[in-house]
């Protein structure tokens, strides 16, 4: 019922693939979800006066469990572009990101997006990361691609040498070759795609949703959470 | 406290326990032994639904199929034979995503249940009617000389003896579909193989997260095979 | 009794009986003799149906068996069948296995079948086994207690297939006793057998089948002792 | 060039395709027919390889169940016991991110080989062992009363009958594996639920891009299935 | 020329013979008769070790048949065995069943083991089946084959066990009369049967088991006629 969408809202089922690090992950010692999307939307809960459930899922099952309304929104790294805004809402931006090549710490001669014509690249399924591999692949067929349902295992991908380099979110990247990987894979090149940003999808049409969760974020904005948690996760 | 263990035994085993705790991927395990635990639990649930679901689709099925009514037997050949004929993975998505949402509001959990317990049937269809069918053919003749109907003879003497030749076959199928629960992983039901998934993706330990996995799996399905066994056995001396 | 009028059954292309004519008097017993394969088992569940025949007709009593609108199921009580196998029901006792059709076709009252089912196992010489399951039974104790099975049901007629060639030997003698016995009570009988022996003492008359034709028939010492049809002849020879 | 179409036929037809052509999902089908086509073919490629290493485990592992020798036999059991008892989903993981790269750099198709095949000879052993049992025990007393070996009546009177009986359910196990390979997606091998995975993720398109591999799953069990039953009743009549 | 010696044999409990002594002349035709499940068929088969015997001994021509180190595989081929269920192998010829012995244990020549066994089986009377699989014969036709497959390996000793018992009867005649003209020529035989006719015209001797244990033995006018032990009497008075 439109009617009573201002005051019905008091639980927000949110969606994410909760094995991104360091946005979205297990903790390893008692199995929560932990990370900085999780941060966010559980200040955002608390400042809005709302309880929060998270549900874990396939990162290529989010836009359409949204459709499906089996939950409310997703917080999950997920770029705002142009061809998902065709199928659902988002929140205004809380992270920036961008794309970043990563390769095994030995790799010479891998610096920018040219470079990876002709090589065997790993990314995510439905990842902006995954379509920029495939558009390389496009300007030269002699690319492979192997794409997987977590960013983990393309970089095991990377880690085995089954793959030469690994397309994704930078933030992640940095997270995982800080904490798993300093000795054996490392960034090349530039950050590019750097209009990239986060944002939380919501139903087509769910005004009441999103008006909460955009003025939730304002208000972690400002009275510094949002820093605070940004520190915590990525200095 | 020696738990009746000689001392170098009891040396030896806590030295190999230092060892072992000075692994990352063992301590990962050891940590999320609760959380394996749920998931098991998650599995066990949705298999006994998923079972009972297919038992009665199944029943259906199979005596659908044995129907001369055209309609009704076609129907049956056609639901056994696609979810025979595909994989139920590709069926957990297609429902999942595809035909489910067109009908109602289902949790994931739900959606697995559905989408096993469709499986399921089909196979157990199958199961019904080779048992139906294994009864010797002399019972039907014997039941019907002495004046029963088709069904009578059915009811009173065909089920029953089908029955028992049905439990063993229907076990293993129990087992089967407990393993394929793991697929349901893939709609993001926290079931155990969901468990290791999201464990695997923050500690990339692929050999003691997926090891743990098996091993909690081994233990579900041995544990019902062993039933299977003992329960064979007790009809095979009945 | 029962009459039997240019029967005719195939298999697929395979003609199984190439019209049987016959008539069966009421106490009569007839044994029936052939080859293996020559139909015998084929004639005798056409009669009460567990084959339905291509062409003829059955009557039993004057009533058409064979007719598309006969009340079949009536028609099978009044026709015991005992088989080569027995086909005792594994999952009930003897006395249930006698008891069910009475209780589940007649509708008669559990007590009253009871009653009936312990007296015909005494009959039989199974009164002590009532409440043992099949598989404990030897194969003569079966075929009795597949014959007390038959007669609950106050049949008729009965149909026998090879009663006995499925036991051991020193079984064979307990069966045919009892098959003597309800003989000489004046059942009408239907014995399609290879015991020549009990073909000729209890015997009233004697069908000898050979590829789906009724051959030759007569008492049992004109089949035995003079048979005409050169073909009697030589099954006799084999197996006397 | 009505291809022997009625006009009204042809009108009809060209309609439905018209509006079907307006469909958004329909279209994605149809652009990527050629893909789907692939990936079938990669499908059926990793099946045949996995079924044959699958055979050979298979006939190794129901040899040693029932060697007499003690540590072939517990070898052996443990080997079916494990790939029996556990998902393949989890098995793929275990094998294909943590035991295989211990050993060697697998490409993902190899990898996917590699543990459909270990799993089909757990299965393969079960069927061949049953095969060998099912064959009458007469068989062997004839062939050891005339003074054959175990051996030579193994290999010149049990293995020839067995091998008629193994061939239904093997056909059977063929079919299974076949939609068992869909969960090698899981490691980015570019087969046919792969294929799917990667269009939806494009499209979001569920009922139409896994009704299509629903599809081509189905066409390639069935065609097997049909070459089964013709086997089988070669065999039969035979 | 056989020997045994206080053979016992156990299935778990079931203790199925119990202390069996006996010798077996050359070219001497013994015929065991009892009641099912009196340990016949085990008696039989552990004499050729087709099952092991807990205690006792087999000789054969003076050799321990039941030694640990006996090369049995060598002494089976000396004693032929005939099965009730006749066990040829369903997926070669009969030409191929009655060669395979000769070829692959012997490892005689293909030409020379065929010559062989198309004098066997034109013996047997089955000359014209050489290329025919055992599926297409009838049960009388595939007994003689087996019996042929076990003479073409040359034994000393033949092993009937219960040839025509699941015979249809007019096969039976057939079997009987290519075991009666083995024993006209001389051949050593043990012969487990129901046919107490056969026993009585060709046997030189009869053993009478009951129980696991050899009751009586004699010739048949002493078994048949003048039978001394009760049990033999009352197992007679069934059958005959
Ligand atoms: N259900 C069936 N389908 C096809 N053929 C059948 C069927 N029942 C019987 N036959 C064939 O019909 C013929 C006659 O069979 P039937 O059982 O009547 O012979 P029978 O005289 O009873 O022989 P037996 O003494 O061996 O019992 C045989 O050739 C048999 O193979
Ligand atoms: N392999 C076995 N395992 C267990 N018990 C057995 C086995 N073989 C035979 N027996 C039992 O041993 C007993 C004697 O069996 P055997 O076959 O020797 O009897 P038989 O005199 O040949 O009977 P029949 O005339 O019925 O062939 C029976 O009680 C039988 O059940
Ligand atoms: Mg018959
Ligand atoms: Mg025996």
């Amino acid at each position: 019922g439109g009617n009573e969408e201002e005051t019905a809202i008091t639980k927000l089922v949110v969606g994410s693939e909760t094995a991104y690090a360091p946005f979205e992950m297990v903790d390893e010692n008692t199995g929560d979800y932990i990370g900085f999307d999780m941060d966010i939307i559980k200040a955002i809960g608390d400042a809005m006066g709302v309880e929060v459930e998270i549900r874990s899922m396939e990162f290529t099952a989010l836009i359409p469990a949204l459709q499906n309304g089996q939950i409310d929104c997703a917080i999950s790294a997920m770029s705002i572009t142009e061809e998902r805004a065709q199928s659902v809402d988002f929140s205004d931006s809380y992270f920036d990101a961008g794309l970043i090549i990563a390769v095994a710490a030995d790799t010479k001669g891998i610096e920018t997006l040219d470079d990876l014509k002709g090589k065997v690249l790993a990314a995510q399924i439905g990842t902006i990361g995954a379509d920029a591999c495939v558009a390389v692949q496009t300007e030269d067929p002699a690319t492979e691609v192997k794409t997987y349902d977590h960013v983990g295992e393309a970089f095991m991908e990377l880690e085995k040498g089954g793959a030469d380099a690994v397309v994704n979110d930078l933030a992640v990247t940095a997270y995982y070759i800080k904490t798993e990987a300093s000795d054996k894979a490392k960034m090349v090149g530039e950050v590019f795609q750097a209009d990239d940003h986060y944002g939380m999808p919501v139903q087509k049409g769910d005004a009441a949703t999103l008006a909460l969760l955009n003025e939730g974020l304002a208000k972690i904005k400002a009275d510094g959470t949002y820093d605070e948690i940004y520190t915590k996760w990525f200095e | 406290m020696n738990f009746g263990f000689t001392n170098t035994e009891w040396i030896f085993g806590t030295m190999i326990l230092d060892k072992l705790n000075e692994i990352h991927g063992f301590q990962v395990v050891v940590n999320n032994l609760p959380n394996f635990g749920m998931g098991a639990l998650l599995t066990l649930e949705i298999t006994v639904f998923s079972i009972v679901i297919g038992m009665v689709l199944g029943l259906l099925a199979a005596l659908g199929r044995m129907s001369k009514v055209k309609v009704i037997n076609s129907i049956a050949v056609a639901y056994i034979d696609f979810f025979r004929g595909t994989p139920l993975f590709v069926q957990i998505l297609l429902l999942y995503f595809g035909i489910i949402p067109l009908i109602f509001d289902a949790t994931p959990v739900q959606a697995a249940i559905i989408a096993c317990g469709l499986n399921s049937g089909a196979y157990v269809a199958e199961i019904v009617r080779a048992g139906i069918q294994a009864v010797d053919r002399g019972q039907m003749e014997a039941a019907r000389s002495l004046g029963m109907t088709q069904g009578q003879a059915m009811i009173n003497i065909i089920f029953p003896q089908a029955f028992k030749i049905v439990i063993p076959p229907l076990i293993n199928e129990f087992i089967m579909l407990l393993k394929d629960t793991s697929l349901v992983s893939a709609i993001s039901v926290p079931e155990l193989t969901h468990t290791g998934k999201m464990l695997y993706a923050s500690t990339y330990e692929a050999v003691w997260v997926w090891g743990a996995v098996c091993v909690f799996y081994f233990i579900m399905t041995k544990a019902l095979s062993i039933l299977g066994d003992w329960t064979e056995r007790r009809l095979a001396t009945e | 009794m029962i009459v039997v009028k240019n029967l005719h059954k195939s298999f697929g292309k395979l003609e199984v009986l190439k019209g049987i004519d016959c008539h069966i008097d009421q106490k009569e017993v007839v044994c029936v003799i052939g080859p293996s394969g020559s139909g015998k088992s084929t004639f005798l569940r056409c009669i009460n149906r567990l084959e339905e025949a291509q062409q003829g007709q059955v009557f039993l009593d004057g009533e058409e068996v064979t007719a598309p609108n006969a009340d079949i199921n009536r028609i099978r009580q009044e026709m015991g069948m005992v088989f080569q196998l027995f086909n005792l029901f594994p999952h009930k006792t003897t006395l249930e296995n006698v008891t069910l059709g009475p209780i589940k076709i007649k509708g008669m009252r559990k007590e009253e079948a009871d009653d009936i089912a312990i007296k015909l196992l005494r009959k039989v010489g199974l009164g002590d086994k009532d409440h043992v399951f099949p598989g404990q039974l030897s194969g003569g104790q079966k075929q009795r207690v597949a014959i007390a099975r038959a007669l609950a049901m106050q049949p008729k007629v009965m149909l026998f297939d090879e009663p006995t060639s499925s036991l051991d030997p020193e079984m064979v003698g307990e069966v045919l006793e009892v098959m003597k016995g309800l003989a000489y009570e004046g059942m009408t009988m239907i014995v399609v057998t290879h015991e020549m022996g009990f073909a000729r003492e209890v015997g009233h008359r004697v069908f000898f089948m050979d590829e789906g034709i009724l051959m030759e028939e007569g008492t049992p010492s004109q089949i035995f002792d003079n048979p005409r049809n050169p073909r009697t002849q030589s099954f006799l020879s084999k197996v006397l």
